[in-house]
């Protein structure tokens, strides 16, 4: 049983070596086929490791047989399994969208089950070296990734990328350094129990935390550390947009989840319900500016990071289920709206969104995929993103101001998908298209209907999947769930889509444009990005010093 | 003592560098001293723990902690690939774009 | 490239001891400083001092640069293979499966030497590589 | 013996950013590493210090010039924004 939990890592990368065999073998298609067996094989291994989590069991493993504080340990909690359910279903619509596309070469696929590997290995690792091991190494594989196409624009944002996290993985192991020469112990489970005798009130040991969370938080781009995302998962490849998008990010954002709570540093949590609200603001806004649709969906994954992290924010059982609620549905809509609009450009080779127009008729699948993940994505009954949404909004009851931030941005994001709906519902475009055929590949279909009824069957029992998630999450601590078809969301669902649509009025007038042009105009250049990294890892020290020194309360 | 600061000063350095330069190389430059500056301080932190070299032969004691050593020649093998894969996108970006400048790049690359 | 005859001379003498050195380091590495990865780096680097003195193309009729490649792979999916090997033997992933030698002496590691030298020829093979394309890049 | 070494590496960094010629920076990043190692075999890392000696002063310089090679030697003129 135990031996399962290193193969989710090794059998990726086993597999990548026959992808780089493939060359020698012609015509068989291996590096597809084996890429994909590697993703089921995972997948059943996480079946079969299904019931010893259920009961809340922690499956360890420890690589050479060297135990604990010497060697290298995996540990497989309830989640780690999830996150790792996660990741292994998007990688594999994924990989079977990049099969359809045609256009890869072996590496490709090798590369990408490296980044598979890499991310299994940063949910399940157990100390914290090994996570900055595992870090750099699907972040490497997502600079390679990014850059694949080889288009210049591609290429300077993944330099851009590398660049700035590289700069943030220099920080993690600055954390690393300070941790371990003040304590002794890199092992979370060591750094667990450490903080159950002592207690966070070390200032060295907050400054470590500041380095963790400044250093993953470039990957998982909360609002100033977000500035890399954009152009990096715009100008990728459709496949890995959407498995960057998908779970790259939530994958970063779950490790700090973990490094916050085994710190017990609860006063940094809560500067999080301020940060994750000014993301989900900021985003939405830079979003519903955009005309590049690729380009808006990365927006939007910043803003729903803001969603998930305001939640986390919070802090009571209730609002991390419901943080990791919408995790979980955003990976599963974001990276099929990716596909969705991944299909449109194979089809068309048009990205512009005012551009293209009318392809309801002509794309009926993709249409329909769209409108799923759209209706995901905005909150409305009863898709996924409605139930987390709910949840997300009943757990902020005490927060009124960040709670009206979060409706706004829910309102921009309906507005923004309207705009972005345009390029299935307007007028068609008057460039001439008789040579597009667009006819999309059925492997392409699959994998988009595939990930329809994900987002479907996740949104339909919200009270069964919240259950679930109480038992993986946080270990069954929530007493009563609340409804979630109450009157009060289903009052405020509506007033949210009937002010979006008044928005969208405004935006398609001449003044909305214009204040649209002026916001889209607004660029930080590289080196401000950068200079911007290292003032948010200074203000991060301050704030923690403040709290230390207990001039404020959170 | 007097090197822990120094330390922090070749930290500080690095970050200017990466912050400040112009030249794409430059950048590259400064990432490199950035993260030796890490490994400089790991080693030299883990280095006052004892007087030997951690290489087990009889009759040897007090050997310094070998853990930051272990770690600090991984942080060197991946700056190592780091570099490599920057200085290939250079290339990539230098033969579109003829200049090495970040600033008339991202001016060059707004026009498009 | 200008052909030098002195850099030419001694790049011709010097790289077969550097890759000696490269293998000591990687054959001695449980037992003194170097391991694997060092001495992987010290063979490519005497590869490398090849390039620099006789230029890329002579090299690599000696070390052509399919050959490096499959070595490189098959390295890499030997480490795999070894790691496996202990998990088929009842054991853990990367266990030992080998009978230990006497302390100080070179096979004293059990299975690190052969992992050391798997190390070794993946990153002399990489290395090398990577400077094979930063060579022929136009 | 630290402090002098450190010293000597914040001056090679210095130089090395400062450096128009982008050649004579690499050549400087280069030095920086080798004393770097020298730094490391003084505080009793003899592994990091090969690593750092190969990887550092061999195979990184000859990627850095090949690279140099391969665009442009002199640094450009900033211009103002």
């Amino acid at each position: 049983m135990n031996n399962l939990v290193i193969l989710i890592v090794i059998i990726p990368l086993i597999a990548s070596f026959f992808c780089l065999i493939d060359k020698y073998i012609p015509h068989l298609q291996l590096a597809q086929i084996v890429s994909i067996g590697a993703t089921l094989i995972c997948m059943a291994l996480l079946a079969v490791l299904f019931p010893p989590i259920f009961r809340g069991d922690v499956v360890s493993y420890s690589v050479g047989g060297w135990k604990e504080p010497l060697g290298i340990s995996l540990h497989m909690d309830g989640f780690a399994w999830i996150s790792s359910c996660m990741s292994m279903v998007v990688a594999l619509f994924a990989l079977i969208f990049a099969w359809a596309e045609k256009e890869h070469g072996n590496l490709f696929y090798f590369v990408f089950l490296i980044f598979i590997a890499g991310m299994q290995g940063v949910t399940l690792t157990g100390d914290i070296f090994n996570m900055f091991v595992f870090f750099e190494i699907f972040s490497i594989a997502s600079y390679i990734l990014i850059a694949y196409e080889g288009k210049t624009k591609s290429i300077l944002a993944s330099f851009n990328y590398l660049l700035i996290s590289s700069l943030g993985m220099g920080f993690f192991l600055l954390g690393i350094v300070i941790l371990y020469q003040h304590t002794g112990v890199l092992s979370l489970n060591d750094i667990a129990n450490l903080m159950s005798k002592a207690g966070n009130s070390d200032f060295t040991l907050n400054l470590a935390l500041i380095c963790f969370v400044v250093g993953i938080g470039i990957k998982a781009a909360f609002i100033p550390l977000h500035i890399w995302l954009p152009d990096a998962h715009a100008f990728a490849p459709h496949p890995v947009s959407a498995i960057l998008s998908g779970i790259a990010i939530k994958v970063s954002f779950l490790a700090i989840w973990r490094i916050i709570l085994l710190f017990q540093a609860f006063d940094i949590e809560h500067i999080f319900l301020w940060v994750g609200a000014f993301t989900a603001f900021l985003g939405v806004i830079w979003a519903v500016a955009q005309v590049d649709s690729k380009k808006l969906l990365a927006y939007h994954s910043i803003s729903q990071i803001g969603f998930i992290v305001v939640s986390f924010g919070v802090g009571r059982p209730l609002a991390l289920d419901a943080s990791y609620y919408h995790l979980l549905n955003h990976a599963f809509f974001k990276s099929l709206l990716f596909l969705c609009i991944g299909s449109v450009i194979y089809a068309t080779g048009q990205r512009h969104i005012h551009k293209l127009g009318a392809l309801r008729k002509k794309m009926p699948t993709v249409f329909f995929s769209f409108l799923v993940g759209m209706l995901a994505i905005c909150g409305i009954p009863p898709f996924d993103g409605y139930a987390s949404k709910a949840l997300i909004s009943i757990s902020l009851n005490k927060h009124p101001v960040v709670y009206f931030f979060i409706f706004l941005s829910s309102i921009i994001t309906v507005t923004s998908f309207l705009k972005l709906s345009g390029i299935f519902t307007g007028k068609p475009n008057k460039e001439k298209t008789s040579f597009i055929s667009y006819k999309i590949p059925a492997k392409m279909r699959l994998s988009l209907v595939a990930l329809s009824i994900i987002c479907l069957a996740t949104g339909i029992a919200p009270h069964f999947w919240i259950r679930t998630l109480d038992t993986f999450v946080t270990g069954r601590k929530l007493d009563i769930i609340p409804t979630v078809y109450s009157l009060h969301q289903l009052v405020a669902t509506l007033l949210m889509v009937g002010l979006g649509f008044a928005l969208y009025l405004f935006i398609r007038s001449s003044p909305g444009k214009k204040t649209l042009r002026f916001i889209r105009g607004f660029r930080l250049g590289l080196n401000n990005s950068i200079l911007l990294v290292v003032v948010t890892f200074l203000i991060f020290i301050l704030l923690s010093w403040i709290v230390a020194k207990g001039f404020v309360q959170f | 003592m007097i090197a822990g600061y120094l330390i922090i000063g070749l930290f500080i350095l690095g970050i200017w560098g990466m912050v400040k330069k112009d030249n794409l190389i430059k950048k590259v430059i400064a990432l490199n001293i950035f993260n030796s500056s890490i490994v400089i301080f790991f080693i030299y932190l883990g280095s006052r723990t004892g007087s030997t070299a951690p290489i087990m032969e009889r009759g040897i004691k007090d050997i310094v902690d070998p853990l930051p050593q272990a770690l600090m020649l991984t942080a060197i093998v991946i700056g190592i690939s780091l570099t490599a894969l920057a200085l290939s996108f250079i290339i990539k970006i230098y033969r579109r774009h003829k200049t090495l400048s970040i600033y008339k790049i991202q001016k060059k690359s707004e026009h498009e | 490239m200008k052909e030098s005859e002195i850099v030419d001379m001694i790049s011709r003498k010097l790289a077969p001891y550097i890759l000696l050195f490269g293998l000591y380091l990687i054959s001695f590495g449980h037992l003194s400083p170097g391991g694997g990865f060092q001495g992987g780096v010290v063979l490519a680097s005497a590869v490398i001092l090849l390039c620099l003195s006789k230029g890329v193309t002579q090299v690599q009729k000696l070390f052509p640069t399919e050959k490096i490649s499959l070595l490189e792979t098959s390295a890499f999916f030997l480490f795999l293979l070894i790691g496996i090997v202990g998990l088929l033997a009842g054991k853990f992933f990367l266990e030992n499966f080998l009978p230990l030698g006497e302390a100080g002496e070179v096979p004293s590691g059990g299975f690190i030497f052969f992992l050391n030298i798997i190390i070794g020829l993946k990153v002399g093979a990489g290395i090398s590589l990577i400077c094979f394309y930063f060579f022929r890049e136009k | 013996m630290t402090e002098t070494i450190l010293i000597l590496l914040i001056i090679l960094g210095i130089l090395s950013l400062e450096f128009k010629d982008l050649l004579n920076a690499v050549i400087c990043l280069a030095i920086f590493s080798l004393l770097c190692s020298l730094l490391f075999y003084y505080l009793h890392a003899p592994d990091v210090a090969i690593a750092e000696a190969a990887v550092g002063a061999g195979v990184a310089t000859v990627i850095f010039v090949l690279t140099i090679n391969k665009t442009r030697r002199k640094e450009e003129v900033e211009e103002e924004e």
